[in-house]
């Protein structure tokens, strides 16, 4: 928490989501807080399913419901009550003051308009302009993510684009109107391993020059480890571990944070060894452990892991982490 | 298709399926209608029921009654025994179409699916293409017209409506065993040389069973409804009593004030098909393995 | 031009779809086809002018040459007279077609209209309790007999029984009467006023019947598209809700939705809606084809039968030519 | 269209704006609910007639339908008529100049027709004059009855009758060549020889059949001469579709003064209908007449009930108590009687059900022990026969009924007949099931045709109930029903039905036209579709057919008559009565096939005048 001076562009509050399934309530989320400051890259990681996801689409407010539901907490979005803010308000916030870029920029874009027909409309939701003034700005956009000849890509339609070119899109989309928060769910993984790097780079020069605040979720360590400044690791709609990137990397506490780090291929290494996997499988959210959720695959775990949760509780290192036994 | 030719995988999605289906309660409420429904239609059957729908009553369009409860129609005939025995016909005519088209339909969708994009494929793609085109009611007509003064004469439209009903299955089918074709292990078990009937019934049979339910309870209340449409343009059942036929009847007798034909006909149609259409949901829902509760 | 071409080869590729329509409507409705002989002959007929009436007719020709007949016909597109009236077909079509148009329309732009809106509102607000009352109330739709529907209607509006007794329970706008002063005006009035007392009845009973089937069907085509990626990334956007059924998801959607429209248009204009105009006494298409093919009166039967197959075959390039045209994706070379 | 304003209002709203949409359609409707024209006086020149059924054709030589007839019999002259008022019915003459001569052997008729007649101006003549009428149009009309080519339904009327005209036909009917029984002897004078004698050969004359037909309009129009005919009848053809017909007043029509007393006006049975307007004026009274062709009886009663959208109608069955007061005679209620005068029209035909008899499992059979077994059958099948009960279920309670196939009213009816003797025995009938040996094991399964009208199964369900009550086990009466009264026809026709339920209309009012239908040669295709061929009643019927009008004739006609009831070939009888309707101002007895004609003495009149 070293740049705890200035003020955070988002903050999140013991937040809980709960999904209802067949399988009866579940809650995706259970009291996750975590901060996010001006200009400040945060990565989230986890296993599918955790609740990275559902904690990015918190933020803007865009849970399914039915059947998903804040269920309690708070969110403040640069000042903005995010809980109970009304969905039209809403929907002001979106796209201007926090954005999004999704994973598959496939189906991310809609196949059937042109995308600059897509971008205008989105510089207009947010800024009373006239279209073609809305189309300069998009081109001026496409031209910034570094698109070749914006003007004639404006009028193609997405499937005329490369998985990459089509990323950009997004991120320009996303960028359009100057948030102050980007979340980005995962936005390389779908892309192939040359223009992954591409891509993320240009998030990350963007998010510098503009002062953004960042939100890198991913299941990719290698990638948090070269763009974000704190990582945030999530297990079972819970924060289990949370720390500055280098502190993490070098000294994980969370016995899971551990199993990840070991399980991250290192072609530094000469031989190739078998790499150290976590056993066993995540618990179904419907039917949680009494105590803590990792215990039944954790190497340490102790009867008392099994009798009751261990809080999120800070470290000498300035981090935090939910373990009775940590590192 | 007995459960030996199912893995232990498709078993547990069947009875994972069961298992939802039970959980869902409007579906087993439905179930619970339609077997009552099928219970009466196996009393009529049998002779056990409703036997006096025939007896003339002294007097015509009598009122309702403890005797008659939905009173009688022009002949003095018992409405209620009359509505009880239309059950026996929608079964005979649901259960008959249902059954041979999806089984027309699965067959012949599987194997265009399984020889996709050769001449069979076209072929069959054509004949469902060329009965598509055709007016259904004139398709109709002109199938019971041309079985006149055959043994097949009585039966005439359900095998107009089987001629029918089998392209919806065909084409869904197809289109499913074209996926299942690609996918990896149809491809290895082709590849080590088995047969492509052993491939077919092993492996594409078992994973369209559900479609052909589905489809089947669909052809179902098809069936039932357009035999009352078919009956009142003069196609359908002959013999006997059938709710076509009663709501036929009713079309003059309600201009004359008397609603007995229409309220017992149209009563015990609605409440079998909403329930077999609640069913079919429930079905479709549990059989579904994408499908997550909405 | 690229879409006439590929019109033009859509066609092409749909002649073995006329060949197997025709050649079956010929099998079953033309050589298996009832006799009209006794029709014509009346009454009292003797062995002799049967014979001379096969003949005439045909019947007594053999299987290819009345197919190959019938070919010819198709090709020239003239099918001749009836034989009951001797009144020309292309007559015949002329004035019941349109009547059969007119008594379809409302209810087709009815039930198609209102199906798309309460799907839209049913999809948007799925889950909840509203979507839950229009798909239980379309679930009820779906779960009646049309005739049942017509009846029940018959009753409320068109007898004493009912709710209002403002509607004849059957018939057509019959010609006006020739009053030699009449005002355009008042013909015109006459037109309208009796087009709407007839139509109105029809209308109800298949836009009620019609709109289960189509509230439930458009609802999931929008719900599936609801699903869709694109649908988040615009909400993330702050693309309000409105905006996004209408602008992305129904475009998304109106690939299933105008194909199962336009595919049905054929039978609205040429077969008709045979249950209401025989309900009704609505001297229509369907109904005249009805009686022509339960008749035997050929010449309808085989101009009615063709004209919808190239009716159909024209709304499938149709469905293609719309589907080329809101999907991008998709050219006309594939 | 937002989550998180109350749900609830959105539904409201929308339905509200569907209520709105629907209201504003009816309140559009309601607001604007003045009847088109309702506010016209009226017009009085227009007699506006329906009819239940449409012509599918106006060709005279297919007018076999009530409705051709009607039509044929207005635009085209016959050279007899009906007396508008007799009853029964009486001939007289039209384009004839009086009744026939008739040689001394009945063989030889001579017919005059009126000088100075012409056809109706129309294209197909030169210049489009219609020219005058010769005795070689009646002999050109009477031939091409004849030519297969015209697909005429009325020539076994006169098959096997007139000297060499069947020759003729089978020769290739060529209008060139003469035929001996029919000719004209010159303009004006008409001799027909017979083969042998036919005493109703006059009667068919008054028939739409025998429509004296100009041939150049049958050249001119060719295939679609049935919908332009060329008469010179009271009326010419305006316009013609399936739904109306305009007849107009064909001002070539000669001088035709109405007379009560040659009508046969009969004051005790018909003062009330106000014919008394009729004396003296010109026929066709109305310059135009409008034929409504509604075959739904709904939409008739509805459009009558309009003003004057049509001037007369009939009462559906459906709702005939709530119209009408008393059904026997009818007296309409209060409201209708107001506004309208109605009559129950007696059909001049019967219903049948014929037993096939050419069917061995219940007719004839050459084992003289079945035989008289299959007769007890048929006794029994007959005595269970509840026609008063199919009388009040199905026509009002006011069809008459009788015993035997001639109704009354015909020549050779037995007075002794009451309707009481057309009432079931349950009990005559299991005795004769016993007798013949026959019980539920045994007897034969009979099927029971007929269309697939709602009507006509609930006929057969009644049927069959009857039979149930005797013992006959439901399942050996199945229905075999038939889209269409052709196709049923056809297979009547082909003697592959068992139970026929079919009713006959009399071409003209002699016995003879009902007897025939026994007589064994005119089994089917012809018009014997019981197949009955009894010798004794075939030797009878020949007898009978060539003898003049008299007692002897009728002692036979009644034999013929017990024979039928005896052997029941058919199981009779019932003809049924019509309630007809129409508007107070209106002057208009209506009246069944044969009698046809009827619209030129239609009268309009305007009530105010009265007052």
């Amino acid at each position: 928490m070293s740049e705890s001076t200035s003020k955070p562009v988002l903050s999140i509050q013991d937040l809980v989501v709960e999904f209802k399934t067949e399988a009866g309530l579940i809650r995706a989320l259970d009291g996750v807080s975590f901060d996010v400051q001006e200009g400040e890259a945060l990565g989230i990681v986890g296993e599918s399913g955790c609740g990275k996801s559902v904690t990015a689409l918190s933020i803007l407010k865009l849970i399914p419901s039915p059947p998903g539901r804040i269920a309690g907490g708070s969110i403040k979005l640069d000042d903005i009550d995010v809980v109970n803010q009304p969905d039209d308000e809403m929907r002001k916030v979106r796209g201007s003051l926090a954005s999004m870029i999704f994973q598959e920029p496939m189906t991310a874009l809609n196949p059937v308009f042109t995308i600059g027909n897509q971008m205008v409309e989105i510089i207009r939701v947010h800024q009373k302009v006239s279209k073609a003034e809305a189309k300069r700005q998009a081109i001026e956009m496409l031209r910034t993510v570094n698109i070749e000849s914006p003007e004639q890509r404006i009028d193609q339609y997405p499937h005329e684009l490369s998985g990459g070119m089509r990323q950009r899109v997004m991120i320009a989309m996303a960028l359009s109107c100057s948030p102050k928060l980007l979340i980005a769910d995962e936005p390389t993984t779908a892309l192939d391993v040359t223009v992954q790097a591409q891509v993320m780079e240009e998030i990350n020069r963007l998010q510098r020059e503009m002062n953004m605040g960042l939100i890198l979720i991913t299941h990719d360590l290698g990638v948090i480890a070269e763009s974000c400044t704190r990582v945030v690791v999530m297990y079972c709609g819970k924060i289990i571990e949370m720390a500055e990137t280098e502190e993490l990397f070098r000294n994980p506490r969370h016995p899971y944070t551990r199993g990840l780090l070991d399980s991250i291929p290192r072609i530094r290494e000469k031989k190739l060894e078998t790499l150290p996997i976590i056993e066993g499988m995540v618990p179904d959210l419907a039917n949680l452990p009494k105590g803590c959720r990792f215990a039944d695959r954790c190497p340490k775990a102790e009867d008392h892991c099994r009798e009751s949760e261990p809080p999120l509780e800070d470290t000498e290192s300035g981090g935090k982490v939910a373990c009775f036994i940590p590192n | 298709m007995s459960e030996e030719n199912i893995s232990t995988g498709r078993d547990s999605l069947w009875s994972k399926s069961r298992r939802k289906l039970m959980r869902d309660r409007a579906g087993v409420a439905a179930m619970i209608v339609v077997g009552v429904y099928g219970l009466i239609a196996i009393l009529v059957y049998l002779g056990l029921i409703g036997e006096n729908w025939s007896t003339l009553g002294e007097e015509g369009f009598g009122g309702m009654s403890s005797e008659h409860w939905f009173g009688t129609n022009i002949n003095g005939q018992d409405i209620f025994s009359r509505a009880i025995q239309g059950i026996k016909t929608a079964f005979e005519v649901g259960l008959v179409v249902a059954v041979t088209a999806t089984a027309i339909g699965g067959i012949l969708g599987a194997i265009a699916g399984y020889f996709h994009r050769t001449i069979i494929d076209e072929v069959i793609m054509w004949l469902y293409g060329c009965i598509d085109a055709i007016p259904f009611y004139l398709f109709v007509a002109a199938v019971a017209f041309s079985l006149k003064g055959t043994e097949l004469q009585p039966w005439g439209m359900h095998i107009a409506m089987i001629a029918t009903f089998w392209s919806s299955t065909c084409r869904i089918v197809r289109g499913e065993v074209i996926k299942i074709r690609g996918l990896e292990y149809i491809q290895a078990a082709k590849a080590v040389g088995v047969g492509p009937l052993t491939i077919v019934r092993r492996h594409v049979m078992p994973n369209t069973t559900h479609i052909l339910l589905v489809q089947s309870t669909i052809a179902f209340v098809g069936a039932i409804k357009s035999e009352v449409i078919l009956t009142f343009l003069g196609l359908g059942v002959v013999d006997g009593v059938s709710w076509g036929t009663m709501l036929s009847e009713s079309t003059s007798d309600v201009l004359r004030g008397h609603f007995g034909n229409f309220l017992g006909a149209s009563g015990f149609l609605f409440v079998l098909v909403i329930a077999f259409n609640m069913f079919a949901d429930a079905l479709q829902d549990a059989l579904d393995p994408k499908k997550v509760s909405s | 031009m690229e879409t006439l071409q590929f019109a033009l080869r859509k066609l092409l590729y749909s002649v073995p779809l006329l060949f197997g329509v025709t050649f079956i409507s010929f099998f079953l409705m033309v050589y298996h086809g009832p006799d009209l002989t006794y029709t014509i002959l009346g009454k009292n007929p003797t062995p002799e002018q049967i014979a001379e009436v096969h003949r005439e007719l045909g019947y007594d020709q053999p299987f290819l040459k009345r197919y190959f007949l019938f070919l010819k016909e198709i090709i020239t597109f003239d099918f001749g007279s009836s034989i009951s009236s001797g009144e020309k077909v292309s007559s015949i079509l002329k004035k019941s077609v349109p009547v059969s148009f007119m008594v379809a329309l409302p209810a087709f732009i009815l039930s198609n209209a209102l199906g798309i809106i309460l799907a839209l509102y049913a999809a948007n607000h799925r889950g909840k309790k509203n979507d839950k009352i229009i798909m239980v109330m379309a679930a009820g739709g779906m779960s009646v007999s049309f005739l049942m529907v017509v009846i029940a209607f018959q009753i409320m509006f068109c007898t004493s029984y009912g709710l209002v007794d403002w509607f004849p329970v059957q018939g057509w706008i019959s010609p006006p009467p020739d009053y030699p002063d009449a005002t355009t005006g008042e013909i015109l009035y006459y037109y309208w006023y009796y087009y709407w007392s007839h139509v109105t009845v029809p209308t109800l009973a298949s836009v009620f019947v019609a709109l289960g089937y189509n509230t439930r069907f458009f609802r999931a085509v929008i719900v599936e598209e609801l699903n869709k990626d694109y649908v988040r990334t615009a909400r993330a956007y702050g693309v309000s809700n409105r905006k996004i059924m209408i602008k992305h998801v129904l475009k998304n959607a109106l690939i299933p939705i105008s194909t199962r429209i336009i595919i049905t248009i054929p039978f609205v204009i040429i077969a008709g809606n045979l249950v209401v105009e025989k309900f009704f006494g609505i001297p229509g298409v369907g109904l005249v084809t009805y009686d022509a093919i339960t008749n035997g009166d050929l010449p309808i039967v085989k101009a009615v039968v063709t004209s919808t197959a190239v009716l159909y075959v024209i709304a499938l390039i149709l469905t293609d030519i719309v589907y080329k045209m809101i999907d991008p994706r998709t050219s006309y070379n594939q | 269209m937002r989550g998180i304003s109350p749900p609830r209002s959105h539904l409201m709203m929308l339905f509200r704006t569907i209520n709105l949409v629907t209201c504003l359609a009816s309140v559009l409707l309601l607001t604007t609910c003045k009847r088109p024209f309702s506010d016209r006086a009226q017009d009085l020149s227009v007699f506006r007639f329906s009819e239940n059924g449409a012509p599918v054709t106006m060709d005279p030589v297919q007018s076999a339908t009530q409705y051709a007839n009607l039509m044929t019999t207005s635009i085209y002259d016959q050279l007899y008529e009906y007396k508008y008022l007799a009853r029964p019915y009486e001939l007289k003459p039209r384009l004839a100049e009086a009744m026939p001569e008739v040689s001394e052997d009945g063989l030889t008729y001579t017919y005059r027709i009126k000088k100075g007649i012409l056809f109706a101006d129309n294209e197909c003549f030169p210049a489009g004059k219609g020219r005058e009428v010769t005795a070689n149009d009646f002999v050109y009309s009477m031939r091409r009855l004849f030519d297969p080519k015209a697909r005429s339904q009325g020539a076994w009327l006169w098959q096997g009758k007139i000297k060499g005209l069947d020759e003729w036909k089978e020769e290739g009917a060529d209008y060139s060549k003469s035929i001996e029984g029919l000719k004209a002897l010159d303009d004006y004078t008409i001799q027909i020889i017979l083969n042998k004698p036919f005493p109703q050969l006059t009667y068919t004359f008054a028939m739409g059949f025998s429509s004296v037909t100009p041939r150049e309009a049958v050249e001119y129009y060719g295939k679609e001469f049935g919908l332009n005919p060329v008469g010179s009848g009271p009326y010419k053809l305006k316009s013609f579709s399936t739904k109306k017909a305009i007849l107009v007043r064909n001002e070539n029509y000669r001088e035709e003064i109405f007379s009560l007393e040659e009508e046969g006006y009969d004051p005790k049975t018909q003062s009330g209908f106000g014919l008394e307007r009729l004396e003296g004026k010109k026929l066709p009274i109305m310059d135009t007449t409008e034929v409504y062709f509604m075959e739904e009886s709904m939409t008739r009663w509805n459009s009558l009930n309009k003003g004057t959208e049509i001037h007369f109608g009939g009462i559906p069955t459906e709702l005939t108590h709530m119209v009408a007061e008393e059904l026997n005679p009818l007296v309409l209620k209060p409201k209708y009687a107001e506004k309208f005068t109605a009559m129950n029209l007696p059909d001049l035909g019967t219903v049948y059900l014929y037993l096939n008899m050419s069917d061995p499992k219940i007719g004839h059979h050459s084992d003289p022990e079945q035989n008289r077994r299959n007769l007890l059958l048929r006794k029994a099948i007959s005595a269970a026969y509840d026609w008063p009960q199919r009388s009040r279920r199905f026509y009002n309670g006011t069809a008459a009924l009788f015993p035997g196939t001639i109704p009354p009213g015909l020549d050779g009816y037995d007075e002794a007949f009451t309707p009481e003797m057309t009432e079931p025995d349950y009990e005559k009938a299991k005795a004769y099931l016993k007798e013949g040996g026959w019980n539920a094991d045994n007897l034969p399964v009979l099927d029971y045709n007929g269309t697939a009208s709602v009507q006509n199964k609930q006929m057969y369900e009644q049927f069959r109930g009857w039979m149930e009550k005797i013992g006959y086990p439901r399942k050996k009466i199945p229905y075999v029903s038939f889209a269409t009264f052709g196709d049923f026809n056809k297979a009547v026709k082909q003697r592959n039905c068992t139970l026929i339920g079919m009713a006959w209309g009399l071409d003209y009012p002699d016995a003879e036209n009902v007897l025939q239908l026994f007589y064994g040669p005119n089994g089917s295709p012809g018009s014997n579709s019981s197949n009955f061929n009894d010798p004794a009643y075939n030797e009878m019927f020949e007898k009978s057919v060539v003898m003049q009008p008299g007692p002897e004739r009728t002692e036979i006609y009644k034999k013929l008559n017990q024979i039928i009831i005896d052997d029941v070939p058919a199981v009779c009888g019932i003809s049924r009565n019509t309630p007809f309707i129409w508007h107070k101002n209106v002057v208009f007895l209506p009246s069944r096939n044969p009698h046809g004609s009827l619209f030129k003495y239609a009268l309009v009149f305007d009530e105010s005048d009265d007052q």
